[in-house]
């Protein structure tokens, strides 16, 4: 595997003038993408944060074929994309080379509207790769909960008032679900991990049949928190196991090296209470009265999470 | 060549393979499934050398759709009512992506209350979207129109989607004799091998489906516009470049008796035939009264119609479908529009009938006739109505 | 200008195979050149329920396309609709009714016979016919061999309509020729 | 006249297509543009910030690199022959992340933020 230096030769295939918020993680995920690119290769994309900030006609940040079409369906323009590649090259219509297709959505793109769309394409088994970067909520259009916002988050669907400490629920287990197609390749990154992140993409389009990758990528606006913290609040992701680094080849589970070091020393594992007094999102645990109660329920599930995973990855 | 005995759908299906379109993406829906299985059957027997997307939805569908003509591929789908509503959404961005998609659409009732049967106004209801719209009366003319569709739609001064619409049951599982036509015949008609036309190329990267603010989102649809104007001329040249091939005359605005016609119905679909056998009946009698059929309901052929109705002392618009609380009936209102503009406007009676497929016999046909010429001779247009309901 | 049309309605029960009873005669027709317009009744019923299926043949070009109300022709499958259902509803005067029974002299193909005087009405034992020929008492192929009979192959011919059985079974194997036989033995055992 | 794709579209007709305004009739189709134009749209002045490089704390780390939102940052070669970042200012939104990633030397940031004068 490549080093990180080696990783910084690769072309760039995602351009500066976007109009993504400063420090947004997002950016910084979709560069380190498509430093993976080393074929041919067309991306779809999602109604969300990233398609509008990145494509304001006639300025458009990418600098491969790129389509988007609408917010629920990108696994299904894929698919079409994918099966008029094929047809063309049997027919000899076009070159007899592969080209990579890459489709990105938001937590609220793949949790929420387009998971019927994800589903039926993994299922079908098309030949793509599926990044889902998820911020927590539907920062597009104004920081609304989806089911991919954690447990007692702030947002402007699920308030923090004076009776109900924000969201109810807990993240919806996503990766769970995708893992249970039996898809080829599945793993979880952020962009805190280049070098994680862009061989997790680069194995993601290698195989052959559909690739998932659940990448947590903050928001400064809707999770509340300083510009400059984007990467640190993911990494602080990891270092919380809040989002667990691995991946599912074949359904066999590996843990990587940044969430394998806590698992070997778990004194390295962080209160999941660092993670949340960072951000302004749940500064209603903390204000005007510490909410234990909640901050503990929150510790719990991410425990149990962690423990279910680290079996899995037979850590 | 000897006809075959083919249901609508089969016919449909039978056309679309002739034309072996690189992408096939669509979901079943009563009463346009016997397309879906045919089309299933010949990718099953390597009839067809197409990718055939068995999708979880319609939305999907017309999503994949996109994708794969975006990428430069032929494309072919089918729906029908609800599954149209779901992919109502993607129909707008079919156009606006410019993607020459064909949809054969069993025209079906929309919910609710749920019904299956045959009625027009799932396809009239994204009249406004882009698409380029047609209706057939016969397995026959829903045969041919499906494989012309494909000429129109690719043709490079209109990419844009097409819709063929068939009455649901009506003709979708109804057979017929339609006269086949050979591969080679289709292959030559739509200008031989086709040449890659990729959009999604990694050599000439674009990116496509952008945001459009207040300052280019006019300019898009603009161009949208005059697609569907541009697109008139190709029909036209698309039907007479068939007619010579086949020697079957198809118009945009077809018309049965009309010559010296005082009177004129003006219908889409299969109750055209009926339409016809009213006429036929009605003349027998001394009326002279002929028929306006709408085969390309958009772009809407305002001069062709207004040609035709010179002459015409009233005017009976009868439609499958229906629009709650508008003036009039749904093609009524573009028929109306351009009498609006003729030097001598005639009377007008509009009638909304067979919803959910119930059937309209001839009889009942020749009774519209009576009482709307009753109308008109008391020097009335007749208000939109209703025809057949309980009360 | 009054085109001569021969309308058809064929009654049986969800799942026996009257829209394929439709459908052959479509086909056999149009075998003969002829123009048809064939199709079934559609609802939610499923397997038992009573159905009807529409055939409209002529020699001429005709536009129509509404359901069958007032036919020429009605061909019933199943016996026991008798009892159940007019199944003479809007037949036309001195028109044709054939039955599948077993006995012509049961009470519900008498009470027709009563009630419509005017109608030709044959029967055939289309049932035993398939059970013995086809191996399934599915008459929908059986029968149409008693309708060339009684129409005089003047609507469709037996061996037309024995190329159009064919057509449909084709790559069936056996069952073909055992359809075939089917009908020529209902062609032979009508009765009138 | 046939729609096209925007594939030969140069970066001198895309600066006039968006200092003049072109319309729909100059437009590509299907509201198509080519790739990468994005280049050519000013972010730098959303900044109040903007990044300083300490030469001498660098360690050709990359990390600035790999974080950067929004492709400001090129790793240029130093005197040294090392190397370090170069901050795009045209593209540069000021967030600061590359100041904080920059773990330096010794605890001593090689990228510092200063108001924007």
């Amino acid at each position: 595997m490549p080093t990180l230096k080696e990783y910084a030769k690769e072309k760039v295939h995602f351009s500066g003038g976007h109009r993504l918020c400063a420090g947004c993680a997002a950016g910084s995920m979709a560069r380190q993408v498509t430093m993976a690119f080393n074929k041919p290769t067309v991306v779809c994309n999602a109604t969300g944060c990233l398609e509008v900030a990145s494509t304001i006609y006639p300025f458009t940040a990418w600098e491969v074929p790129w389509l988007h079409v609408a917010f629920e369906n990108t696994s299904a323009v894929a698919s079409g994309v994918e099966a008029a590649y094929n047809a063309m090259r049997r027919k000899g219509m076009i070159k007899d080379e592969h080209i990579d297709i890459v489709a990105f959505g938001g937590d609220g793109g793949t949790f929420d509207i387009g998971l019927q769309s994800l589903s039926g394409a993994l299922e079908r088994g098309h030949d793509f790769l599926y990044i889902c970067y998820d911020n927590g909520a539907y920062m597009n259009t104004g920081i609304q909960r989806s089911s991919g916002t954690p447990f007692a988050a702030n947002t402007t669907t699920s308030p923090a008032g004076s009776v109900v400490p924000g969201k109810g629920q807990f993240k919806k287990p996503l990766v769970d679900i995708v893992v249970a197609h039996r898809i080829p390749f599945v793993a979880t990154a952020v962009p805190a991990e280049p070098k994680d992140l862009i061989e997790k993409v680069r194995q993601g389009l290698d195989v052959e049949g559909p690739a998932f990758i659940h990448v947590d990528a903050s928001c400064t606006r809707g999770q509340r928190f300083d510009p400059s913290l984007s990467i640190e609040i993911t990494r602080l992701a990891v270092q919380t196991c809040i989002q667990p680094l691995y991946r599912v080849i074949d359904g066999e589970y590996t843990m990587d090296r940044p969430s394998l070091r806590i698992a070997s020393d778990p004194s390295k594992k962080k209160p999941i209470d660092e993670y949340l007094r960072a951000q302004g999102r749940f500064r209603h645990l903390y204000k005007p009265e510490q909410r234990d109660d909640l901050i503990t329920l929150f510790q719990e599930d991410i425990d149990k999470r962690w423990e279910e995973i680290k079996a899995k990855c037979g850590v | 060549m000897s006809k075959i005995a083919v249901t609508g759908d089969d016919a449909i299906a039978q056309a679309a393979k002739l034309v072996n379109p690189d992408v096939v993406a669509a979901y079943p829906i009563t009463p346009q499934t016997i397309i879906v299985e045919r089309f299933s059957d010949f990718v099953a027997d390597g009839e067809v050398d197409t990718e055939f997307v068995c999708v979880e939805s319609e939305h999907s569908a017309m999503s994949a759709c996109i994708g794969a003509s975006t990428a430069g591929g032929r494309v072919f789908t089918s729906s029908a009512s609800a599954g149209l509503m779901l992919m109502y959404e993607i129909l707008q961005i079919a156009s606006s992506s410019r993607t020459p998609i064909v949809c054969a659409i069993a025209n079906r009732a929309i919910s609710g209350p749920i019904n299956i049967h045959g009625e027009q106004t799932d396809q009239l209801l994204f009249r406004d979207s882009g698409w380029i719209s047609q209706f057939a009366e016969t397995n026959q003319e829903a045969y041919d129109q499906t494989i012309m569709a494909f000429k129109i739609g690719e043709h490079p001064e209109v990419l844009l989607p097409v819709a063929v619409g068939i009455d649901g049951f009506i003709l979708s599982h109804a057979i017929e004799g339609v006269e086949p036509v050979t591969r080679e015949l289709v292959s030559d008609f739509l200008g031989g091998e086709r040449k890659s036309i990729l959009r999604l190329d990694p050599d000439n990267p674009v990116s496509i489906g952008l945001l459009h603010l207040q300052d280019y989102y006019m300019e898009a649809r603009a161009q949208v516009r005059d697609a569907q104007q541009r697109s008139k001329q190709i029909i036209i040249d698309t039907f007479k470049d068939w007619q010579k091939l086949t020697g079957r005359e198809y118009n945009p605005i077809e018309s049965y008796q009309m010559d010296d016609a005082e009177y004129a119905f003006v219908t889409m679909g299969s109750g055209a035939g009926n339409a016809r056998t009213a006429i036929d009946e009605l003349r027998a009698n001394g009326e002279k009264v002929g028929l306006i059929k709408v085969r390309v309901y958009r772009p809407w052929f305002g001069n062709e119609f207004s040609t035709l109705t010179k002459n015409i002392k009233g005017i009976i618009s009868v439609e499958r479908a229906h629009s709650f609380g508008s003036p009039g009936g749904i093609l009524g209102q573009d028929v109306k529009s351009t009498l609006f503009d003729s030097k001598q406007t005639p009377y007008m009676a509009e009638y909304c009938y067979g919803l959910g497929g119930r059937d309209c016999l001839v009889k009942e046909w020749t009774e519209i006739y009576n009482r709307s010429i009753q109308g008109f001779n008391e020097g009335e247009n007749l208000p939109y109505f209703w025809w057949g309901v309980r009360e | 200008m009054t085109i001569n049309i021969i309308d058809i309605r064929l009654h049986g029960r969800g799942g026996q195979g009257v829209m394929t009873s439709s459908y052959l005669i479509a086909e056999a027709a149009l075998l003969e050149d002829k123009h048809v317009h064939a199709f079934p009744t559609f609802g939610p019923e499923r397997s038992g329920a009573p159905i009807a299926a529409f055939a409209r043949i002529s020699d001429e070009k005709f536009y129509m396309k509404t359901e069958v109300y007032e036919p020429d022709i009605v061909v019933v499958q199943d016996p026991s609709l008798l009892s159940q259902i007019d199944v003479t509803a809007g037949l036309q005067q001195g028109g044709l009714i054939l039955i599948n029974t077993n006995d012509p002299n049961k009470a519900d193909v008498q009470a027709i016979k009563q009630k419509r005087p005017d109608v030709k009405l044959a029967t055939v034992d289309a049932s035993k016919i398939a059970k013995e020929e086809i191996g399934l008492a599915v008459t929908n192929t059986a029968i149409l061999g008693a309708l060339c009979k009684v129409t005089d192959n003047k609507i469709i011919k037996l061996e037309v309509l024995e190329t159009a059985v064919k057509n449909r079974f084709k790559g069936k194997g056996a069952i073909s020729d055992k359809n075939i036989k089917a009908i020529n033995r209902s062609y032979l055992e009508v009765t009138i | 006249m046939p729609d096209v794709l925007p594939t030969d579209v140069s970066d001198e007709e895309f600066k006039k297509w968006v200092t003049e305004k072109w319309g729909y009739k100059k437009l590509p189709m299907a509201g198509s543009t080519p790739a990468g134009t994005a280049k050519f749209f000013r972010t730098g002045d959303w900044a109040a910030k903007q990044p300083r490089l300490i030469v001498e704390n660098c360690t050709s780390c990359y990390k600035c690199y790999f974080y950067c939102p929004d492709s400001a940052i090129t790793m240029v070669a130093g005197e040294d022959g090392k190397a370090h970042p170069e901050f795009d200012m045209f593209y540069c939104k000021g967030c600061g992340v590359c100041a904080y990633e920059c773990p330096g030397r010794k605890g001593e940031k090689a990228i510092i933020m200063e108001d924007l004068k």
